[in-house]
């Protein structure tokens, strides 16, 4: 088995948090490190996307948009078909399930990069593109058709110039403006330093998540196995739908990363503002308990096991 | 009553007016719309600090910026802190993680908090 | 006497109660002790900010982290501020850098201060 | 009047001092007179936090290191902060961007603050 | 047309405010991407620094000294003759126009190193050396010679010791004293991060920026005509000036940015403390909403052609 | 004379607060670094642990942990004996002197590295060995044998789960899990830019001492002559060690260092939560103003020349 250095950084993290140690990170140190793997994530996205024509890329977006929109649909009549969850709680765990965690998506970068396996190089475009619709569709599944065109008008900003996106679309501008040769002066900064950076931000999730995991008794037996069986299920579907684009084994693999990874950057703080009514107690523990440190452990490999199987 | 300065009370020199000082401990989500509450009901300007703490929500420990908290303050007259208190407790307290409280407070300039 | 509103003091809207607000600059290494203590109380929250100062320990500027200093807030009431001062007096003023004040403030939802 | 304690007032245990906090919200460049200022008037200690805000000068968010600006408090008696309130005002108030009131509070060990 | 790392990211921190993102890089970062690159400078500086003879410097020094002396006199006659303002505004917008711009020498350098025109090693001492003038004979300006030996030599210890001139000299002197060979264990840090590290001060600078358009209308029509007319007629005396000393091309260019922008770190600080009558609402907006975006964004060609013209 | 980079700039920091200079490095960063130093140092040490048979190291461990619980007694009996300071002074004093400074390792670090003497590739386990026994004898001499059981299962938690142990402990762990193959995408992080992050940390150790001088009047004139002579005798005493333990030149001088070094992070935590009585404004002047920049400045040629006397 090869050790990843993110996932050691994680249990770090986590050990110290569940030893009670006084290790932290500053908030500042936090939110600096996460606009900085925002922006190298959408920079080397960035780079490779000005080499496809966009007669080759237009059906692939379309399509990953779609699943962006599919997702929280399924996870919210699970959620109250079988959960009996409250609508706007049901909606907004299903707007954290259809959007994506960028912390995933890295470490998943670097688990197929580490096993050699070949991946297209415009994949953070699919970060970009798969950030918004989940959460647009959670907060559409919260209002029902009430709501009116102005507040509409309002969480449609919100999200799209979230720091998240403005990031992710920004980096990839950037990277696409420059190309290769115009990026090298900052390369050292932005792609030698990527992953040492990511253990940092690891050690930091690991000691949120350790807090979390304390916390899950207020989510439920139920949220817990929804913390484990959505990944699988979406996951499932992410690599079904990158084999049938036409993905590498690696494409399809994080394709199917993504779709399994619940975000927890960009989709509480949507929620917080656009469906107030969800109780934040019940979805961040799963998420961030559950989901990110099941993706990290043992997703990885499982969700690889499915392309290779589909692509066989 | 209003103009009533505090040198009666504890023989300064200075020319008190009392005022309310209106301290709110909520989400950060919470900044911007407390801002446009009170910026709505005219108030003159606000501080806010960041804060980290526990409460009836659990502990928010400010560690990452999902779980960060703010002290938002204003400074103005009773009338506009009642309102500014009755709105903030009307539309956030339910879904919020939320503490506020009034204190009296003597300022110089009355006219800048009125 | 708690349930008394300042409405009748201030001719507001909103029904206040009193209760007192402990306020605690210390040393950051008393900051699981001055939790736990709480705690202890029965008191139900607390808000934690991060401050610099001087006093007689001397300048605690907060540039490095053997000198951080916190500012410790506890809404309750007036018997619980006492308690809590009473143990944190007694067990820490004599070996810390430690300064505490009460404030009468008032709040809505009596109930979360009790 | 100064030993006055407030236990009459809200019947609990400890023997409260009533004395004077003073709170000023200011520029961060005003600093080191903030501390200049309260030396001078023989004042024991004070205490600072980073604020952002917005006022009367406009918004200042305290992105960069030219909008800093600082919450400066200071227990002391009541002639003290009349003082140091009214040297603040006189020196600085014309040209800052800066707020100041005062607050009745309980201390216990009044010596510390007289 | 190359395009410049630095200014694209200036570009996307400006578009994220003027969208109103909530983007934003913590204060601490801030200040200690502001420490980083003025030490930076500094090292850079004072490697080369000590391979030239003290006889080959000391004219040089002279005459840069006299042309941060010389400049916030010429403004500030247009502001107090043309723009009619106040002794205090005149004289600390005087001040801000008489010293250095850090970053935009930084972006500078990048700009000529990228264009590969040739430069002296030597000329962040420049910087240093330009720092402080402007803004003691901004002092002495609005206090004309009242003010008293005492004040003054308050002042000037509060300048000297202030963080960009203790940051640049004291880079200057480590740099000369461990020479290229003793830099290099940390040249990784310093040299093959510069630019990336820049590109997120300017991300900063950008957001920054975004909010002082917004304060323009406070500073009026005749300050945002000074702020693009003041550094298109510095620039060219630096030029000129730059040319006389027998700087090359990329010296002279830079000397001429040099001249041209306006400090917004050890300005305004020293101007709050030293005549706070003077309105900072006034000058920041100018200063960075319009001075620093338009050196960036536009004025260094016109600079390097100002060279091309006089030393053909 | 060669130059550290690290001294020099510990010295412009220095220089900067006696100037009374407003240079300042925010307090999230100076966290930061100091959890980034712990990682890497132990990273360090890791990878080449995995490499030595434990029958090999077993030996030295031992030593070395006898050595962390016999200086402190040493360092008391002086205290109490000759300076007849109180019992809970004495002991608290003791354990920072028993402990060690994880800055003065690595400054020590790269002194022998620039200069090419050979040393062991484990040392940083030595760090991490000699962390906490000073401590835990330090509150074993203030409570005497009164205390209790349950007290004291509290203060070793303490001292074992704080940050320092846990990052050099886990840093060592992930270093031995990933191997020298392993490591690789992380060393520009962790390896390449070691020292210049380190420069950093030491011109804000620069600012923190420069405020400790000043400071020094409260400690006394024999705890000024204490924070000397001790690190010229545990100098001694860990040179001697680690040449009985068969250390190379390099080894035994890093052994010798962190004898004569005392902790200014874990020590003076644990002490104020352990031996609240003992009086902080006497120790930390001493070990930062005095025994810190002792060591950096004068001390690792006498600790050199020590072993170069005791192998020859
Ligand atoms: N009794 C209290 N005293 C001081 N601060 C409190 C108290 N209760 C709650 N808070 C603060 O208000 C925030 C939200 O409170 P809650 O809604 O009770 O969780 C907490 O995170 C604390 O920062
Ligand atoms: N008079 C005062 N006013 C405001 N804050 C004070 C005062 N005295 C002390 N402090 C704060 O309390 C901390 C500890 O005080 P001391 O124990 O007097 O050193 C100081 O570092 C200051 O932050
Ligand atoms: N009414 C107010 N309530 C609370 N804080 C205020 C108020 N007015 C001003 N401030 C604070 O004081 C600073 C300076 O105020 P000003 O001089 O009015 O711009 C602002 O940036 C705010 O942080
Ligand atoms: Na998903
Ligand atoms: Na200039
Ligand atoms: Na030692």
């Amino acid at each position: 088995m090869t050790l990843d250095p993110v996932i050691l950084f994680f249990l770090l993290g986590l050990v110290a948090r569940l030893l009670k140690s006084d290790l932290r990170l500053p908030e500042p140190i936090y939110e600096a490190l996460s606009v900085y793997l925002l922006l190298a994530l959408g920079l080397k996205g960035g780079i490779e996307l000005a080499r496809y024509p966009l007669s080759q890329l237009a059906p692939q977006i379309a399509a990953v948009v779609a699943l962006g929109c599919v997702l929280p649909l399924l996870a919210f009549m699970v959620l109250r078909g079988v959960g009996r969850l409250q609508r706007a709680d049901a909606a907004s765990i299903a707007a954290h399930y259809g959007s994506v965690s960028v912390v995933t998506f890295a470490a998943a970068m670097t688990w197929i990069e580490v096993r050699g396996i070949p991946s297209e190089a415009y994949l953070p475009l699919f970060v970009a593109l798969l950030e918004a619709p989940g959460i647009i569709v959670g907060v559409l599944l919260a209002r029902g058709a009430s709501g009116g065109a102005t507040r509409w008008v309002g969480v449609l900003r919100e999200v799209v110039t979230g720091k998240s996106v403005i990031l992710l679309i920004g980096g990839l501008a950037i990277g696409a403006a420059l190309g290769p040769t115009g990026v090298k002066p900052i390369a050292p900064w932005f792609f030698d330093l990527f992953k040492g950076a990511l253990t940092l931000f690891m050690l930091e999730l690991g000691l949120v998540t350790g807090r979390q995991i304390g916390a899950l008794r207020t989510s439920g037996a139920f949220l817990v196995v929804f913390g484990v069986a959505t990944p699988l299920a979406f996951g499932l579907i992410g690599a079904a739908l990158g084999t049938l684009m036409g993905l590498s084994a690696g494409g399809a693999t994080i394709l199917a990363v993504l779709a399994a990874s619940a975000s927890y950057i960009a989709a509480p703080a949507a929620m917080r503002v656009a469906v107030p009514e969800a109780n934040p107690g019940l979805s961040l523990p799963v998420v961030l308990g559950v989901t990110f440190p099941f993706n990290l452990l043992l997703g990885f490999p499982v969700y690889h096991a499915y392309v290779t199987w589909l692509q066989a | 009553m209003d103009t009533m300065s505090t040198d009666t009370k504890q023989g300064g020199a200075m020319h008190w007016h009392v005022r309310k000082l209106l301290t709110v401990i909520a989400e950060a989500a919470l900044e911007r719309k407390l801002i446009e509450e009170s910026l709505a009901l005219g108030i003159g300007g606000y501080t806010i600090s960041e804060v980290r703490g526990g409460g009836a929500h659990g502990v928010r420990a400010g560690e990452w910026e999902g779980e960060r908290s703010i002290e938002f303050k204003v400074l103005c007259d009773a009338d506009a802190a009642d309102r500014l208190a009755g709105a903030i407790m009307e539309r956030y307290s339910r879904h919020f993680a939320l503490v506020l409280y009034t204190t009296d407070v003597g300022v110089l300039r009355s006219e800048k908090f009125s």
